[in-house]
């Protein structure tokens, strides 16, 4: 597994390519949750706070598992629990472990204004770095999971890093490693879904005939996927959206709008300064000659 | 040499340009975070932080100091017919050829334009940079309402700067406008040529 | 545990109850998830609450708690009602063909023998049919009535699909459900795994529990197979070493048992414990007793211990009750106990009944706690507002904290629930002034020893003349300790077949029990752990994880014991003839060419013994087989039934509705005052149930940030028809009461919990986690254990934690 | 302010060519992308066995330095020992957090002593607790040990005194904690196993 890529693919708010001639070696990575297997211990919850040296707030219970309550700039990851009944008379607890997706096709990095504050590797992870985020919150506006967090201490963005610098030394993220059940796997992303495959067949077998691999093609495929035994409704699982995309919105203003209103004012100018010395200026000849 | 005539106070002159240099330091700020190309301008400012922290603050000023402004000449902008028969004519304007224009007030048309550009964008700038305003508004905002603020902010700066631009080629295209602005007082002859509606007003002639 | 944690990925149905192993032990757990993953296997989870287990499990049923006996009494009907059993094994490898006294007999809930004064069986007719040749009577056809098979059959006709689901409240189709699925394994190619825990041994019928559990496996044939087996998943990390040790009141190292005030003749005590086989063939390992206590005399007492003071067996101190922690608490509550020493362990909030424990504590002159935390315990006298409401100034208790070391800090073994030995290291040193748990115990004993030296005093025999030969006697190092009670030769140890020669020369490191003697030629503190560390050096720190047969017996990884041994009764999973039952997953198998037998694991039989000589596989038994019928060991007889929990949400117990003697465990042990401290449906008509949550571990992890962070603040979970009833919606605060004491919890309303139809009524369940207290970094809370009764298990008295009765109202 | 043709134009030059200079990608300061530098690379790695649960996980806790005499270990992290058969290189949320254990400000640092009704802790030295608690425990077992029952019976036994043995404590002092309360003849004495 090339790992250890961390190859630069793509930077925020930079028009120029990154340095991208290298080949991607076994290509990117992917980590894998397979909620079949979760029983949302939330060691994941804790390595990841743990490795990153992050620490939440000690909050309350609010009548639910789910602690802390929602993302933070502390949690990166948190487990949601939702009580249904698919079948009638038949409970299923389904947890998902939420977080960065690591889209292929990043919103968040779309988003931002401030040049390699967010940064995909050629891995496929979507980092960011908070050294040069300037704090203004576009990336949230731009992320179709609702990840990121601007933290009330630093005012700067945080999210799931997929361990880079973990992955960067050729070990997996905190949480894969720690994960009891073999929920979370990480490797390859052609092994992921391979092994998402097998799970799949596995789950059919055990009677979750719609079983299937969540990988949404809206935002270019994820680096983090999901198994889900229930694939034809993902919004089961706390609201996974169903077909998540980069808003038309958020394409709209940091795709065309951009370059055409940064040439609208270009041209404006020209326009003035063209008018200016075609036409000349607008002088008062009664003036001139009472001078 | 006649005399010159008075067109702004000193307090509107002052009001003015407040509104006029909040306005290119929201709009260097806003631009720098609009597109990485001028992303350089945030050195400005003291870095993309500060930038981001100085540029609400910024426009909060030139709203305020705009809503002066606006309530001040209000009532000054409203459409006349005169106003409809130059704009009518605003090719000759643009040529030069002003021999034959209606005899207009204390603003044209193309100034009243601005005036009612101003006042819709300024405030949608103002509603929709407080629910982006991180961290202090954005927070309590769903995240639909920022992508539409986000789109309608950046709309309205562009509108609003396209318009200054305007504004300002304006002022410097027609000569002895920008007198008007520093030192308050415009020649009889070009109140005369530009503004005659207003300038008969002024010296009664 | 019979097997191991890895050796769950060989079963094909794993059968979750009283237990809840994806919550409370995680990274064993995953071994469930890899059969499933790999073998296909099936989980059922039958519990009170849909757990976390439950959320992953192929079949869930729901049960009421302290139910458990009726449940598997059924699933033992259906077994036998439909001939689902492994003829050959049980026919061979159990009891079943024995025969029972005629005396023997069970009435209405009552065994024979029975004293309701006493609440205690005269267990004499309790027994098998013994010949004049000293062997059990046996009728291999199984016709005889008396014989166990059709003794048990007859027992458990009662529990039909239709009572069990009444008395459990588990739906109909559900139970047949479960049965239909545990039945499945009855053939010899198919195995299942039973994982319990606390959910079966915290109740006032605890080790029935577990034994109506063995019972089904037993029929099944699962018993010694890789993948089968009775897993007990240990609650903490040294739980298991320590029972082993025998850190409990009635014991001695390796289940050898303290002598009580009538075994004043060592033979006596010997010959008791020592049994002869009672059928022919048999090997009845127990025979070796005396080695294993003249061994351990040695080790403690060194030269003192001889064989004309009968090794010093009068100075071990003799039993006239049992000392369980429930009887000490009761002792100390009648100010019978001065001083009480808590190393590592939180009474106040693990014991039952806290008003009763803290009461209890305040009458003590002395209380020493060490303890690497501030427990709750060591605190018990201070105010801590609504949480632990005491005047400080009233307590005449003298306390000590010492800070001890933790895991980090220290080397040693820890005993996993695996029965595997395994070493840990240092790696820093403890915080501030905290010194490691020997060189504390030292400092306290060479004190005492240095007054009792100069001083004289009560006895001071075993205290002057215990072995105490450590380099630096202030600070007894592991090594030296682990050396100590895996065992060495005092005298050159010779073989017993050629006395010329020498197994192990004097001073050297024994390689196991097998070389223990009992002329006082060997020393071994614990003989079970004995060849942990022989002469080849510590073998609990081996670190080779290869697994040459792929199914997870890692034998050079660590130590087990006994004699490393990973799967018990592994003879088991060969037919008589000594082939595995199963190739594909073969243990052990007789070879033979080489006259022994062998595999994967070391076998746990006597290895050249051919299988022809019929020695059965069940050797620890004098019977040689595995008993359904439970002779005099348990204390409320022979076959498990069904009795209500101390406290029931129903009047009497479904089984015997006419006999009040027989409505909860008529053995159980009640003190006299406590039984006005239990309460009646009427006003608490709620079952209440206490349990462990993931995200913490007892009352340590509240100390720990992350986990703080995790899971902050205590909660009680109810149903949806019971919050509609009280009008208790999430997040609202509730007060959840027992006759004893109340405490106030956060309400998480679930679907998890659910209304059950018993004996046609609606029961309702309230689920409180434990962890919370009033020290550490969550948010302060009530110690749950003021709601539970003073009520244990009528064998080891476990307390009753799993059901009683409280009420609930919205705060 | 008069802004001549010549000086505008100059303006409109600069404008336009520092514009289009930026468009072309000439923005100051290039951004840098590196990832958090990996925390553990000259840490000392030290084998151990998680103390809570009896699955007993494999640990791998990491301590600051490199064991130098001048500058002791401090614990920084702590993962699960992937060479363990059981969990692999996995922990539980409670084993992942373990450094918060280690380091966890409950921890008790000095020995402390608390007299008879009062309301606070006062630190004690190690050796006046020693000898203070030997002094209690003997002056009681002399006091109450009882070498013969009722019946006339040895029976050797002190059950004045109780103890309840740490459940996450190694053997090695689980065996020396036995053999000391035995050698004091004690009985009213229980491990966590009971509960």
């Amino acid at each position: 597994m090339a790992l250890q890529s961390l190859d630069i693919k793509a930077r925020s708010a930079t028009t120029t390519p990154s340095p991208n001639v290298r080949i991607e070696g076994a290509g990117p990575v992917a980590k894998l949750i397979d909620i079949s297997k979760c029983i949302g211990c939330k060691a994941c919850q804790v390595a990841c706070m743990e490795w990153n040296d992050l620490r939440d707030e000690v909050g309350t219970n609010v009548g639910v598992y789910d602690n802390p309550r929602d993302l933070t700039d502390q949690s990166w990851t948190v487990m949601r629990f939702s009580e249904v009944e698919v079948e009638q008379g038949r409970l299923e607890w389904l947890i998902r472990k939420d977080g960065c997706m690591h889209c292929a096709d990043p919103g968040c990095l779309k988003a931002c204004p401030s040049p390699g504050a967010i940064v995909q590797y050629s891995n496929g992870i979507v980092d960011f770095h908070e050294e040069n985020c300037i704090g203004c919150g576009y990336c949230i506006t731009g992320c179709p999971f609702n990840i990121p967090r601007i933290s009330k201490k630093d005012n700067k963005a945080y999210k799931c890093t997929l361990c880079s610098d973990r992955v960067g030394v050729g070990l997996e993220p905190a949480c894969v490693k720690t994960c009891p059940t073999g929920a979370i796997v990480f490797g390859s992303k052609v092994d992921m879904i391979h092994h998402a495959e097998g799970r799949i067949t596995d789950l059919k077998e055990r009677g979750y005939s719609n079983a299937a691999l969540y990988d949404p093609k809206g935002v270019g495929g994820t680096h983090v996927m999901y198994v889900l035994q229930h694939g034809d409704k993902p919004e089961l699982y706390a609201n996974l959206p169903k077909d998540p995309n980069i808003s038309p919105l958020v394409s709209l203003w940091k795709g065309v709008t951009k370059p055409l209103m940064s040439l609208g004012l270009g041209l404006a100018v020209f326009a003035g300064f063209f008018h200016y010395v075609t036409a000349g200026p607008k002088e008062v000849e009664e003036e001139e000659k009472t001078d | 040499m006649s005399k010159p005539i008075q067109r702004y106070t000193a307090r509107e002159r002052s009001n003015h340009w407040i509104v006029a240099i909040a306005f290119v330091l929201a709009g260097l700020s806003g631009l720098a975070l609009f597109h990485p190309a001028f992303f350089f301008l945030t050195n400005l400012f003291g870095g993309g932080p500060w930038t981001r922290i100085l540029h609400p603050f910024i426009g909060v000023v030139m709203f305020l100091f705009f809503m002066a402004m606006a309530a001040r000449f209000w009532r000054l902008n409203h459409f006349t017919a005169a106003d409809r028969q130059w704009m009518a004519r605003i090719g000759d304007v643009i040529r030069n050829r002003d021999r034959g224009l209606p005899e207009i007030g204390k603003y044209n048309a193309g100034q009243k334009y601005l005036f009612w550009t101003m006042v819709v964008s300024i405030p949608l700038l103002l509603l929709s940079g407080i629910v982006v305003w991180q961290p202090w508004f954005a927070p309590y905002f769903p995240i639909w309402l920022l992508r539409i603020a986000v789109v309608v902010h950046a709309l309205a700066a562009w509108i609003m700067i396209l318009g200054i631009i305007v504004h300002v080629y304006a002022a410097i295209w027609v000569k002895g406008s920008v007198r008007a602005m520093t030192r308050g007082t415009v020649s009889e002859a070009w109140a005369k040529h530009h503004h005659r509606a207003w300038y008969r007003e002024m010296t009664g002639k | 545990m019979t097997n191991h944690w890895v050796d769950i990925k060989n079963t094909d149905l794993v059968l979750i109850m009283g237990g809840n192993a994806a919550e409370a032990h995680p990274c064993g757990f995953k071994w469930v998830t890899e059969a499933k993953a790999h073998r296909k296997a099936r989980l059922i989870v039958v519990d009170p609450r849909f757990t976390r287990s439950a959320a992953v499990s192929d079949y869930y049923a729901p049960i009421r708690a302290g139910t458990d006996i009726a449940f598997l009494g059924g699933v033992i009907n259906y077994l036998l009602s439909n001939d689902k059993i492994h003829h050959e094994y049980v026919k061979t490898y159990t009891d079943f063909s024995f025969l029972v006294k005629d005396e023997f007999a069970f009435n209405d809930g009552l065994y024979s023998g029975y004293n309701p004064e006493k609440r205690s069986y005269d267990k004499s007719t309790w027994g098998y049919q013994v010949g004049a040749d000293g062997y059990v009577v046996t009728d291999p056809t199984l016709q005889n009535p008396r014989c166990v098979y059709q003794m048990m059959k007859a027992h458990y006709a009662r529990y039909t699909p239709d009572v069990v689901s009444s008395i459990c409240g588990t739906p109909k189709e559900a139970f047949l459900k479960v049965c239909e699925m545990i039945a499945g394994t009855a053939t010899p190619n198919k195995t299942m795994t039973i994982m319990y825990a606390l959910g079966w041994t915290q109740h006032s019928q605890g080790s029935q529990n577990i034994r109506t559990g063995a019972m089904v496996q037993l029929l099944l044939g699962n018993i010694g197979v890789a993948g089968g087996g009775m897993n007990a998943l240990r609650g903490h990390s040294n739980i298991q070493g320590l029972t082993d040790l025998g850190l409990l009141s009635n014991l001695l190292p390796g289940y050898m048992s303290l002598p009580n005030d009538a075994e004043q003749d060592y033979k006596a005590y010997v010959e008791k414990r020592a049994s002869k086989p009672l059928r022919p063939g048999q090997l009845s390992y127990w025979q070796n007793y005396n080695k294993f206590f003249v061994s351990n005399m040695k080790a403690w007492w060194g030269d003192a211990a001889t064989a004309e003071n009968n090794w010093c067996y009068d100075w071990l101190p003799k039993l006239d009750k049992g000392y369980d922690l429930l009887q000490v608490f009761e002792n100390m509550n009648q100010g019978k106990v001065n001083g009480y020493i808590c190393q590592g362990f939180n009474p106040l909030a693990s014991a039952p009944c806290k008003v009763k424990v803290s009461g209890s504590l305040a009458k003590l002159k002395y209380l020493v706690i060490i303890d690497p935390l501030a427990t709750e315990t060591s605190e018990f006298w201070q105010n801590h507002g609504e949480y632990n409401d005491v005047d400080p100034a009233k307590i005449q208790t003298e306390v000590f904290r010492l800070p001890s070391t933790c895991f980090a800090e220290e080397d040693g073994s820890l005993v996993s629930s695996s029965r595997v030995l395994q070493w840990h290291w240092k790696a820093a040193e403890p915080p501030g002034d905290a010194k490691g748990d020997q060189e504390i115990m030292a400092g306290i004993f060479l004190r005492l020893r240095d007054l009792y030296k100069k001083g004289g005093g009560a006895f001071p025999d075993p205290i002057l003349n215990l072995t105490w030969k450590h380099r630096q006697p202030e600070s007894p190092s592991p090594e030296e300790l682990a050396r100590e009670f895996s065992g060495k030769a005092l005298k050159d140890v010779t073989d017993p077949k050629d006395p010329a020669k020498v197994l192990v020369k004097a001073g050297e490191q024994l390689n196991g029990f097998a070389e223990l003697r009992d002329d006082g030629s060997t020393s071994c503190g614990c003989w079970i752990f004995s060849g942990a560390w022989s002469e080849k050096g510590n073998l609990m720190a081996r670190r080779d994880n290869s697994d040459p047969y792929g199914i997870g017996q890692t034998l050079n990884w660590a130590f087990a014991w006994p004699a490393n041994r990973r799967v018990l009764y592994n003879r088991a999973s060969c037919d008589p003839s000594g082939k595995p039952y199963d190739p594909t997953r073969k243990l052990i198998a007789w070879d033979a060419a080489s006259g022994k037998w062998g595999g994967a694991d070391i076998p746990d039989f006597k290895p050249d013994s051919p299988p022809e000589d019929g020695m059965n596989p069940f050797i620890m038994n004098p019977e040689g087989v595995a008993r359904f019928f439970a002779v005099g060991l348990m204390a409320e007889g022979p076959f498990p039934e069904h009795y209500e929990p101390m406290e029931s949400p129903l009047a009497n117990n479904p089984m015997h509705p006419k006999n009040e003697m027989a409505r909860a465990n008529p053995a159980a042990r009640v003190f006299k005052e406590d039984w006005a401290s239990f309460g009646k449906p009427d006003q608490f008509p709620y079952v209440g149930t206490t349990y462990r949550l993931t995200e913490h571990f007892h009352f340590w992890t509240k100390h720990a940030r992350l986990n703080a962070i995790i899971q902050p603040e205590q909660f009680v979970e109810i149903g949806e028809d019971l919050a509609k009833e009280k009008g208790i919606k999430d997040g609202d605060h509730v007060r959840v009461r027992s006759k004893r004491g109340f405490i106030v919890a956060v309400a998480v309303v679930t679907k998890r919990v659910r209304t059950l139809d018993v004996e046609g009524r609606k029961v309702h369940t309230v689920g409180m986690p434990i962890h919370w207290g009033f020290m550490g970094l969550t948010k302060n809370g009530y110690i749950t254990n003021t709601l539970t009764p003073f009520v244990g298990d009528a064998n080891t008295q476990t307390p009753e934690f799993k059901a009683f009765l409280v009420n609930i109202e919205k705060v | 302010m008069q802004v001549t043709r010549r000086q505008f134009f100059k303006i409109c030059a600069a404008g336009v060519g520092s514009s289009s200079l930026v468009a072309l990608g000439f923005a100051p300061g290039e951004a840098l992308a590196e990832v958090r530098a990996f925390k553990l690379a000259r840490t000392t790695e030290t084998r151990n066995t998680c103390p809570y649960c009896s699955v007993g996980c494999g640990l791998l806790i990491y301590s600051l330095g490199d064991k130098a005499k001048n500058a002791p270990g401090e614990i920084m992290h702590i993962e699960g020992d992937p060479d363990h058969p059981v969990n692999r290189g996995t922990l539980c949320p409670k084993g992942a957090g373990l450094l918060d254990f280690v380091h966890s400000p409950g921890r008790l640092k000095q020995p402390e002593y608390r007299a008879p009704g009062s309301k606070e802790w006062t630190p004690i030295s190690w050796d006046d607790a020693f000898t203070r608690i030997a002094k209690l425990m003997k002056d009681d077992r002399d006091k109450n040990f009882i070498a013969k029952n009722d019946k006339g019976e040895t029976v050797n036994r002190w059950v004045s005194t109780g103890m309840l043995a740490a459940s996450a404590s190694s053997n090695e002092t689980g065996y020396l904690t036995q053999k000391i309360a035995r050698s004091l003849g004690m009985l009213a004495f229980d491990n966590q196993a009971r509960v």
